[in-house]
């Protein structure tokens, strides 16, 4: 029989080592993106970093009620790990991920619909604002119950898998989520079973007001990898070519039938948890550190090097993009509301409405034989 | 027809679908190599192999949300829940994403899966393998919660379950698997959900149940028939939610007199329900108080054999009901 | 006397608790630091350090099931569950564990544990951020379920809880936490578990509630006094589990007539209990149909405000059914 | 900001390596174990030899009812990771610990009452068999839900910190415990808490009919520890002192405050999951050689060579087990069952037998006017 020393050292030789996967990442070999793959990611996070200020004014004005979670600050990992997704690959999507909608292609007159909860909406305004799913393009409608939605894209991946479909799920959570029982679930699941899935956690340092000392011992989450027989590989999340080329090896392998891989990208939400946190468990110098490596301007500097950057260009995209988000709220404010009895709606298959406005009363029937 | 078990009608059940639709899978803990701890799903691996009958790892979160994922993508996976008592690490897949995905895609995205529980007491399992909690799937809507009392009902029901387009929770008595036998029809027959079934009709009292208390119901009922000349009419809920309101009405429209009869715990238990409904819907039918035959209020059922006795409901348990209401 | 909010009586409980009894710690996310997402716990890290006032992982089952073993070891843990809605994680270590330890160590083994769990609806939470789901504890042996309906019942219960030696669940209603100021006795004070509370008396009907709906349940009672010279008696159940059967029933065996109001989903919500248990054991005190005002069964509270209210149950529809049982 | 490849490197240096400490148990320079301390490991692993297999002829005889969870063939594990545990410290046993009782002290006669559902056992008859604790032991009175009671332990552990004393956790589960999500969480939990609490993983290879490799995507268990930020180490589970040495190690360590560890013990169960598993899910040859393997007579090899085994000997012990064994059964069998409506005790704190009871009517109190 073996050594214990030697049991432990067998499953690197088993399994492709995060590091090695993650160095392949870095070596020189690897080729130079095309500029115009630059140029899209650029756009991408142009755009969404647009919409989401936006949207926060939206919602500071009071224009739609409930919520919203801004990714603002984080959007090169948003954009790297679902640019150039097909249509028939899904996204499972956790509550800050409202712009990889934008990257799979939902219209922006939905989004908003659904953040202004109006029945032009997909989810016809029964979810609150930022959880928003669409069907046609594979995208979960996720709950709110953290991990869940890493769950529900392991049914997905096995179903690609058995019909040998090329097809990849992302699935999106962040640090805190990797404490929950269902985020180990998920993770052995794929490992078992080889699901083409990646699962992609945005360590963003906090969960709500928990920093990531008081979620897990390790500082890197890609270390938990370990643990179910997968690769894991930590990148800049403030990097999108870094996130970039590190999704898209996951993705291949995936493709591929490799399995699963778990992404880590270390990044920071630039704002609270919410509209409605101060966030005052930040210190002032820790956000102002992470907004001076803000990856638009990161990516701006990069790109202007290649001479692929002008202000003027920037320009033309806001004003494009702003023409864009401008329609969506006046599709979203002209929409109607639901009416108060459609909450009805959609419980079954079959209707409820009869059922649950029944007033009818029974009474006895006399022709009867009574005792 | 060939007489078979409850068990053995669940496992043809499960054999004629995964014939019948290749989208049809199954995955549960011990389903595969073993067949299951009660050989539910004896011999399907060897027929249909590894990718239709998967051997889960030991985790029932995992168990349900992936074949809620599974299911979105258009296939119809039957999972199978080893018992009752460890449902509670699927709660979340169950409660708050398989019976709300329809209704918070507002129709978009479905999840039409069965959940397969083996459940009950009487067998001596003690205080972990003996629970009935289909309350906390009643009281979930969005999940519609099927419990088969006969062979031919299990078959017939759970095809049907596997078909329809909801979340459907397929509840198996394990005192039934093997205590009873009765010709089932070979043929691929569907009994239809949301439908209560009169297994015995009468004119004196309304006797509702499921699963193996509704048998214990029966004999209760043909005792009552021999020794007390009275006419009790047996409803069997077949489906808990959403349970069949009208049939039980109108059966209490005639009878004016209810007994209910079941296993889970007696606070709402599925008792409570149809009691509170009959009070506020069919309040002027009723000729005497509505009496509840269950277990009492403790946490689960002792491995001890007085304890159990003491638990469950029996024959004696459902008589003295019954002859209470005919007294009032 | 100091008039407070709900959420203010309930800090001051924990603090005056806090300093107290040196075993009782609390546990959450986001508890610490941060005080609570709704301020519950604001201040009592920085007062009794992050040794008893922890910021746990982002996990309801631990939370829990860790206060479980705490609670053995003679400590005092008061664990936060941030929403109701969260609750399912913590599914087993409640209902699998806390409610049968006792019970399986006949007596030996005692979990001694606070589980404040914040719900309900009316707030525009939308479908996963305004759950009552007390049914399933409620129907679980061997929890105790508490729930306040105003800022100084919120004090003197969540001592008691902190003090009893039952895993109690106590759920407060998030649309109380700032919507009613009262006077609050700054005394160290507690009031009894397991009793109603007849918040007022009268003898033409008896009206059930508990937290939010109870509040709606005392204006409409008003308002048939002014509107219809109708004396409504409103119980506030208080603890939703042992419920206080007696006072509810002598009160029927009064007024002959009831309404029932909760929040939870109508099927198998507390209201289907009592009124099967009066149906069952004072119907011969009824002169009309029990009537209950619940939501309707959908799955959770959509996010738009015209379905919300749809959903919730407000005076009018109270003041409807109690004229339905009195023209009855 | 660090590369990424140096962010995999990170952890590695901040923790214990699960290497480090386990080839410290194999240097030459860990002394050798007293004499007494051998005879000791022997002695137990015999009685818990000899008491499971007493208990399972009395199961095929139908005297006791239920069913039983037999942990032959892996006494070394179990002895070798509780023997000299103190009375404050815990155990959290699973489903097949029922022998770690005999470490720990619970007298014989009440654990063969627990198997026989008797009214003397420490639960009065309401547990399954093996299903058992004892409170003045500080073992936990365990449900079968799997894992459970690793969470349970770390509030346990918790407790044991926060009192600063010096106690630990012996947590037991197998190898499909780790899929759960109740697993994770409790071992997440203790390492952000550095609980003094030792995760046992008893890896026999199967749960139930399901092989390891079903399980998990690995095949050492103890790599999950670097997930968690705490050490693992692999033992061979049927080398009790090995596994002494481990456990004494990681004990170590708990009581001095440095934390959790995950200790995975490599062994295999000779017959089936239960006593009505006839385990066909496994090849006669490797049950065989796993039988080769014994822990007993390795032990026996082991001693005889250093005169400190006699087949003399081994008859004495075993007689005295005998005996002792049949007085707890004469205990048990001349034990009450307790009666029906014992089944309403220890629901709370207080009675509900007057409420479960309750036949009372009320009818209408005449002394009121009635609209
Ligand atoms: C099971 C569960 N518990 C608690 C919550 C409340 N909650 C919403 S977001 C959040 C923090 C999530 O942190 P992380 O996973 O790091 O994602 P981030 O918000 O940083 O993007 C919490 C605790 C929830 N939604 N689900
Ligand atoms: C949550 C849960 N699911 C399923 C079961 C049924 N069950 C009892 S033991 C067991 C296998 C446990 O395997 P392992 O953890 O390796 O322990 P071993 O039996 O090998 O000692 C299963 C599936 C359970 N008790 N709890
Ligand atoms: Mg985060
Ligand atoms: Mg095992």
């Amino acid at each position: 029989m073996a050594t214990a020393t030697a049991w432990i050292e067998e499953p690197a030789s088993e399994q492709p080592s995060p590091l090695a996967l993650e160095q392949s990442l870095h070596t020189p070999a690897a080729p130079p993106l095309p500029e115009a793959t630059l140029r899209r990611l650029y756009e991408y996070m142009l755009k969404c970093r647009t919409v989401e200020e936006r949207i926060r004014t939206l919602f500071r004005q009071g224009r739609f009620a409930g919520n919203y979670f801004a990714a603002v600050g984080q959007e090169a990992t948003a954009v790297g790990v679902t640019m150039d997704l097909l249509p028939e690959d899904a996204i499972a999507p956790s509550h800050r991920s409202f712009i990889t909608h934008i990257m799979k292609g939902t219209p922006l007159n939905l989004l908003f619909a659904q953040l202004y909860g109006r029945r032009t909406s997909p989810d016809q305004g029964r979810s609150a604002p930022a959880h928003c799913g669409y069907a046609p393009l594979n995208i979960i409608t996720p709950s709110s119950t953290i991990a869940a939605q890493l769950n529900i894209g392991t049914g997905i991946a096995l179903a690609y898998k058995m019909r040998r479909q090329p097809n990849v799920v992302i699935a999106l959570s962040g640090d805190g989520s990797t404490s929950l029982g269902f985020w180990h679930e998920a993770v052995n699941f794929a490992g078992v079973q080889k699901l083409p899935i990646v699962f992609v956690v945005i360590n963003n340092l906090y969960a709500e007001s928990v920093p990531l000392h008081l979620q897990t011992a390790v500082t890197d989450i890609s270390l938990k990898a370990q643990g179910y027989g997968i690769p894991g590989v930590t990148v800049d999340g403030n990097d999108v070519v870094a996130v970039y080329r590190a999704a898209q090896q996951a993705i291949q392998r995936a493709r591929e039938g490799h399995g699963a891989t778990l992404l880590e990208c270390k990044t920071y939400r630039w704002y609270g948890h919410s509209e409605i946190d101060p966030a005052k468990y930040r210190t002032p110098e820790e956000v102002k550190e992470w907004k001076e490596r803000d990856p638009l301007t990161a990516m701006e500097t990069r790109m202007e090097h290649l001479g692929l950057w002008t202000a003027a260009w920037k320009q033309e995209l806001l004003d494009g993009f702003q023409k864009e988000i401008q329609e969506a709220i006046d599709f979203a404010e002209s929409s109607p509301v639901a009416e108060g009895q459609e909450a009805l709606d959609h419980v079954f298959s079959f209707s409820i409405r009869e059922r649950a406005l029944d007033q009818r009363t029974w009474s006895p029937s006399l022709n009867l034989v009574r005792r | 027809m060939p007489v078979m078990t409850y068990i053995d009608a669940i496992n043809t059940a499960l054999r004629e679908e995964l014939a019948r639709d290749e989208n049809v899978y199954l995955i549960g803990e011990d389903v595969g190599k073993m067949g299951g701890v009660f050989k539910a799903t004896r011999g399907l691996q060897e027929e249909f192999g590894v990718d239709r009958v998967i051997d889960s790892p030991l985790a029932e979160g995992v168990i349900v949300s992936s074949s809620i994922g599974a299911a979105m993508s258009g296939l119809r996976p039957v999972a199978e829940i080893q018992f009752a008592d460890f449902i509670t690490p699927a709660m979340d897949a169950l409660t708050q994403q398989a019976a709300r995905l329809r209704y918070r895609s507002a129709g978009t995205q479905t999840c039409p899966l069965t959940v397969r529980v083996c459940y009950g007491g009487g067998v001596g399992g003690g205080l972990y393998h003996s629970q009935t909690n289909t309350s906390w799937f009643i009281h979930t809507p969005g999940l519609v919660v099927v419990a088969p009392s006969s062979p031919s009902d299990a078959k017939g029901l759970l095809k049907s379950a596997i078909r329809d387009d909801n979340p459907v929770m397929f509840f198996e008595h394990k005192k039934l698997y093997r205590s009873l036998k009765e010709e089932v029809s070979s043929g691929d027959y569907t009994i239809p959900l949301l439908k209560a079934d009169i297994k015995r009709s009468g004119t004196h009292i309304t006797a509702v149940s499921y699963g193996y208390t509704l048998q214990l119901t029966l004999q209760a009922a043909e005792r009552m028939k021999q020794e007390h000349g009275i006419d009790v009419e047996v409803i069997d809920l077949r489906t808990l939610a959403p349970w069949d309101k009208d049939t039980i009405l109108n059966s209490v429209a005639r009878t004016s007199r209810v007994v209910i009869v079941h296993e889970d715990n007696r606070t709402l238990g599925i008792g409570a329900e149809i009691a509170a409904t009959i009070a506020e819907q069919a309040f002027d039918c009723l000729d005497a108080p509505i009496v509840r035959v269950t277990p009492p209020d403790i946490p689960a059922i002792p491995a001890a054999a007085p304890m159990e006795e003491f638990y469950m409901p029996n024959v004696d348990k459902i008589m003295a009901a019954m002859q209470r209401v005919i007294r009032y």
